[in-house]
């Protein structure tokens, strides 16, 4: 029997062995540190909590591991990539394809998407003046779910391969008769999981920014980091609904064989339409949360109230608007009817427009103010620098006939990671350096903040610059090898370098966490960057309270505490008495709904219905608990709550 | 109490007229379709107003859209609408 | 930062003198008007990143907090009605300058096919990994390398027996994607004579980066040699 | 119990945002039929080897299940009629026969789709067939699943009766149930009737 075993385990590829092995010591020593420091309690306690700010704060470490895990397949690309006719390990041809794959899958969809709804989830609530969001239960439902999808999609790689037809999966490539494999049902499936979390998510967060601001909150006076979160939640419902229908269409197509797809009796160009629709509002809805963190970021850090509110609020609902009628323009060399193209390369030209008009509010922002640089300012400043360059790029790409010469080339490559990286990476970044003492309580080391942000900035230019030249030279997008003597190397070897660059940035992160964590004693203040806080989630201590706030703010303008700071007061007004309050209680049950929906999803992709099924009655079942739940919830006394509010006050 | 179930009997006879309307229309349409009374262009527009009007009388007498404040689930529905029909168009451009 | 502006734009322009930048070294027609838009686009842009630059620079500069200014309180503004309205107008008024022109183009290119005399018919079908050209006319059927003749305008006739694969001459022209379901068309007019790359640039698989052709532009003359060769050896 | 009305209880705060929710989950439900009505028209001609659209639908058969479901609608609006009145056993009367009607509905679904079959038009037959089994399945499996759920809450209500909890559940429940007619008459026009002209 071990000798069978043994003999599998070495047929293997020697990439999966390591991916196995790798795999397991941390399994392992996550268990071993978990039980030598008695942590399965406090684990579980965070697994059940329906506390918004630990969700948020999960959300975020999740897609942190998951971001790790796709910035080295990224390192890995760059590898194979170096030099011209290179074969760095196992990574050619099918291999390559897979790391391509699931690089561009995870990013967008369990690395930028998910660390931005952990932002939201931690700032919403707080900066609207609530307890927590409109529904607490779904809102651990939607971590599970994403979790569950993306542990699927993680696995795909040692569990029968990975999708390998590109992030965007392609028809009829990505059917049964060109890659018969489970690799490419992963996608649609483990997607259709984590995206039923996402809407789940957005229509959460819709309801709880509409019926739960603090008193006095208007739509005009609401910071514009949950401004663009309002925004962004109405693009995920209608954009990842035309995903799950285009993710179910090609889930029959792979498992219960229809044509719709296919070739010769169906249309694979149904599959680019529905995937585009949902695909161009998706660079949305991970850009605007940045656009929001970032009007905060440099607002407070310029010492200015944000230069032209309005416009910019009504800059982020135009880009919303249309975000929708743009996505033709990822599909003008499939040889569409000329007037179709023409409109589409209209509407993206005019997004233009609302883009720059925030640009210019940010830089006007500036003018007048007391710029410090603190990093979470850093990563704003290059955000700019860096989506400007992106931005124009973006029109550039736009121009119909110069793009049949950009389109599927490393110019459109270059261009995705300036927008993307630009905007949502950079602003995670600077919202979690920004917003760290709020959910911690203490402030991350801003020298390793430096070392994190310059490393990371420039290694990103380098790694990404050459490749708008490297794709006008021809090099195409999903490419394993080059020939030699194009000059290709030699961009590509920089690129590769920074790449490695990159890496080392978010090194510095890491140490960065570790050594805060771990040897910062200090406590911060409610608002712990030196009295510049302008909104409420700085009205509050930090770590906030289970129910953050203990009476409720005061709202009477945009920036309440930046007016109260004006007047000379240390903090806002608190209006009301002490209340007693009511909090959700902490559940398991979506826990073991996205256990449920694992055992389904891997049934579905080998095919074994019984799985599947059972699976499926597992999160029938807990749903059905769930309805006939009492739901009492924890009641605090307000003397309890008041006396703690007292304590945090000294 | 009494005049809580005239107005109560209102309302249920309004509820009644809709359903009645409603299978009126979808009677009528489907005769119309069924005997190809009119030329086929004609009549594909006009089965399509008939669906619309049904779907008017179902949201608005049975699905309460019209609510007080905000305006909120008509906008939900008008945004999925739009998408929608963005969708539609284009794959059938296609 | 205006420094890595001013090297951005150096290595553009460097880079088209360099002829290994295959897209700004056009050795077709099509090619050339797609590199005219990408030049005006190039420059209008440029126009945009200057001037963004040049105040990204300037404040940073100029409003940075300096020591003692700790405890200011800055003079608070809502906005600039005037200011909002420039940068609204500006933009779109750059945007109408790229747009005529590039939907002029794109009205021309797309419809090329039907305008051009005489063309050189060719038929691609393109397969997993290779890539094979059909010339109706005389019978001459070439794998994975194409002849071309020049200042003479080609149709190619693009189809796929299995995936989408795109088909690309970045020195002739821009790509059309080669499908499955339907026939797509497009042209392009060598200028010049000389071996250029083509490839496929839509994954398809496995060896989709090894799925490149040869395309030869030489003389008409050679060119008509060539055929009554081929044609001969065919026979 | 007349002092606190169903109204107070669909009036409060929690039932506000349940309701403004499924709002907004009738929104995202809109894209998703929206998408799946376009992938049906854009592959409706492609019949391939199968039946044609007016080949394979038998109109009379629709009929029977269009009014149907209509009139589970119907009733569904009674029940919430009567909820609203705080009527228990009339409410549960109502929902019980909309849940009957809808199993009548799938039943009559499923009765055709296996017709369908038996004359050899299966799912992977054509296209169209691929787009249709899709759109009406994805239909069927809503309305299976409104079955389901509202049975669940009609044994919540038998046990509860009509309180702050089970109130909301129920009108919700209610919206699903109409909105699932409505995306039904769309199908009923698109599919079949124009499918016939």
């Amino acid at each position: 029997m071990m000798n069978v075993i043994l003999d599998y385990l070495l047929s293997l590829p020697s990439d999966i062995i390591f991916a196995d092995i790798s795999f397991t010591i941390m399994l392992i020593a996550t268990v071993y540190f978990l039980t030598k420091y008695a942590k399965w309690k406090w684990l579980w306690s965070w697994i059940t909590s329906t506390d918004h700010k630990k969700i948020g704060i999960m959300y975020l470490f999740v897609s942190f591991l998951f971001f790790i895990r796709a910035g080295i397949e990224a390192l890995l690309i760059r590898m194979q990539l170096a030099f011209p006719n290179n074969e760095f390990w196992v990574f050619q041809g099918e291999r390559f394809n897979q790391l391509t794959s699931t690089h561009g899958t995870v990013m967008i969809f369990l690395v930028a998407t998910p660390l931005l709804i952990g932002l939201m989830n931690v700032i919403v609530p707080l900066q609207i003046g609530a307890r927590d969001v409109a529904f607490p239960f779904m809102n651990s439902l939607s971590l599970w779910l994403f979790i569950s999808g993306g542990i699927l999609i993680n696995a795909s790689f040692v569990a029968g391969g990975s999708p390998n037809a590109g992030w965007t999966t392609y028809a009829p490539l990505a059917s049964k008769e060109f890659t018969p494999g489970p690799g490419n049902s992963y996608y649609p499936i483990g997607l259709q999981v984590a995206g039923l979390g996402t809407i789940m998510g957005g229509i959460n967060f819709i309801v709880t920014i509409i019926k739960m601001r603090a008193p006095g909150m208007r739509f005009m006076r609401m910071p514009l980091s949950t401004w663009s979160m309002f925004i962004t939640s109405i693009l995920i419902v209608y954009a990842f609904s035309a995903l799950a229908v285009a993710l179910l269409l090609l889930t029959f197509e792979r498992l219960f064989g229809t044509v719709i797809l296919s070739a010769s009796e169906g249309n694979p160009l149904i599959w680019q339409h529905l995937f585009w629709i949902f695909g161009h509002p998706e660079v949305y809805i991970i850009a605007l949360p940045a656009f929001g963190i970032f009007s905060d970021v440099i607002s407070v850090f310029s010492k200015r109230k944000l230069f032209g509110y309005p416009s910019m609020v009504f800059a982020i609902i135009l880009i919303g608007f249309l975000g929708f009628m743009v996505w033709v323009h990822h599909m003008f060399t499939v040889g569409l009817n000329t007037n179709i193209t023409i409109f589409f390369a209209l509407t993206t030209m005019l997004i233009a427009v609302p883009t720059g008009i925030k640009i210019f509010n940010w830089l006007f922002t500036m003018r007048g103010g007391r710029i410090r640089f603190d990093t979470p300012m850093l990563y704003a400043l290059g955000f700019i620098f860096t989506f400007v360059i992106g931005g124009v790029t973006g029109v550039m790409l736009g121009t119909v006939p110069a793009d049949y010469q950009y389109h599927d080339s490393y110019f459109v490559v270059a261009h995705l990671h300036y927008v993307i990286i630009g905007a949502t990476i950079f602003g995670v970044f600077s919202g979690v350096y920004y917003w760290w003492p709020k959910m911690f309580g203490k402030k991350l080391n801003e020298t390793l903040g430096k070392w994190n942000f310059w490393t990371f900035g420039i290694g990103f230019h380098i790694t990404f610059f050459p490749m708008h030249v490297m794709g006008l030279m021809g090099m195409p997008r999903r490419v394993f090898t080059y020939p030699e003597g194009d000059g290709l190397g030699f961009l590509n070897f920089i690129s590769t370098c920074g790449a490695f660059m990159m890496g080392i940035g978010v090194l510095f992160f890491m140490i960065n966490i570790y050594i805060t964590t771990r040897y910062t004693k200090k406590r911060v203040l409610n608002d712990p960057w030196f009295s510049r806080g302008r909104t409420l989630e700085w009205t509050i201590p930090s770590p906030p309270p289970a129910y953050n706030f203990a009476r409720l703010p005061e709202v009477k303008s945009r920036e309440p505490l930046w007016d109260a700071y004006e007047r000379g007061n240390k903090n806002i007004n608190f209006i009301g008495e002490y209340e007693d309050i009511h909090l959700p209680n902490s559940t398991s049950l979506p826990f073991f709904m996205g256990i449920g929906f694992l055992i389904a999803s891997f049934g579905f992709v080998f095919e074994i219905w019984p799985v599947a099924l059972s699976g499926m009655l597992i999160v029938f079942l807990m749903m059905s608990i769930r309805s006939f739940q009492q739901k009492n919830g924890i009641h605090l006394p307000k003397e309890k709550v008041r006396v703690q509010d007292m304590r945090g006050e000294d | 109490m009494k005049r809580l179930s005239k107005h109560t009997n209102k309302e249920i006879h309004k509820l009644f007229l809709s359903f009645l309307l409603m299978i009126l229309l979808t009677a009528l349409a489907f005769f119309l379709v069924l005997y190809q009374l009119i030329s086929p262009p004609f009549l594909i527009v006009l089965i399509t107003f008939f669906a619309l009007i049904q779907i008017v009388i179902q949201l608005d007498r049975f699905m309460d859209i019209r609510e007080k404040e905000g305006g909120y689930r008509l906008t939900s529905l008008i945004g999925g609408s739009f998408v929608a029909l963005l969708a539609i168009v284009f794959l059938i451009l296609l | 930062m205006t420094f890595r502006y001013a090297l951005f734009v150096i290595v553009i322009i460097s880079a088209s003198g360099c002829s290994n930048i295959a897209v700004l070294n056009p050795k077709g027609s099509e090619a050339q008007s797609e590199l005219n838009l990408l030049y005006l686009s190039l420059a209008l842009m440029s126009i945009v990143l200057l001037v963004v630059f040049t105040l990204f620079t300037r404040f940073l500069m100029k409003y940075r907090e300096l020591p003692g200014q700790e405890n200011d309180f800055p003079t608070q503004v809502n906005g600039n009605k005037k200011l909002e309205i420039t940068w609204v107008v500006i933009p779109i008024a750059i945007l109408t300058i790229l747009a005529v022109p590039t939907f002029a183009t794109t009205y021309q290119l797309d419809n090329k096919t039907e305008i051009v005399r005489e063309p050189l018919e060719i038929n691609v079908t393109a397969q997993q990994y290779k890539w094979k050209f059909h010339y109706p006319e005389h019978d001459i059927t070439l794998e994975n390398e194409v002849k071309l003749p020049v200042d003479r305008p080609v149709v190619f006739t693009l189809h796929s027996k299995d995936v989408i694969h795109s088909f690309w001459l970045p020195q002739l022209g821009g790509k059309k994607d080669v499908l499955p379901n339907q026939v797509n068309k497009l042209t392009l007019t060598p200028l010049e004579t000389g071996v250029y790359d083509g490839k496929c640039a839509e994954l398809c698989g496995a060896n989709h980066a090894l799925m490149t052709f040869d395309t030869t532009v030489i003389e008409q003359e050679a060119f008509n040699q060539w055929t009554r060769v081929a044609d001969i050896q065919e026979d | 119990m007349e002092t606190m009305s169903t109204q107070m209880h669909l009036n409060h705060k929690q039932a506000q945002m349940n309701i403004l929710a499924f709002w907004f989950l009738i929104g995202a439900e809109v894209v998703v039929f929206g998408c799946l009505f376009g992938i049906y028209l854009a592959v409706k001609s492609l019949t391939g080897q199968g039946p044609t659209p007016n080949e394979l639908f038998k109109l009379n058969e629709i009929m029977l299940s269009t009014v149907v479901l209509l009139t589970s609608s119907f009733t569904c609006a009674i029940a919430v009629y009567f909820l609203n009145l705080s009527k228990k056993l009339l409410t549960l009367l109502f929902f019980l026969i909309t849940i009957l009607l809808g199993l009548a509905f799938i039943g009559l679904e499923i009765r055709e789709f296996t017709l369908y079959v038996e004359e050899g038009a299966k799912i992977s037959t054509s296209a169209f067939l691929g787009a249709f089994y899709l759109l009406l399945g994805t239909h069927g499996f809503h309305v299976l699943f409104g079955v389901i759920w509202i049975s669940l809450l009609l044994v919540q209500l038998w046990l509860k009766g009509i309180n702050q909890e089970t109130a909301p559940k129920l009108f919700i429940a209610s919206l699903y149930w109409h909105f699932i007619d409505v995306i039904w008459v769309i199908i009923f026009t698109i599919v079949y009737l124009i499918g016939k002209v």
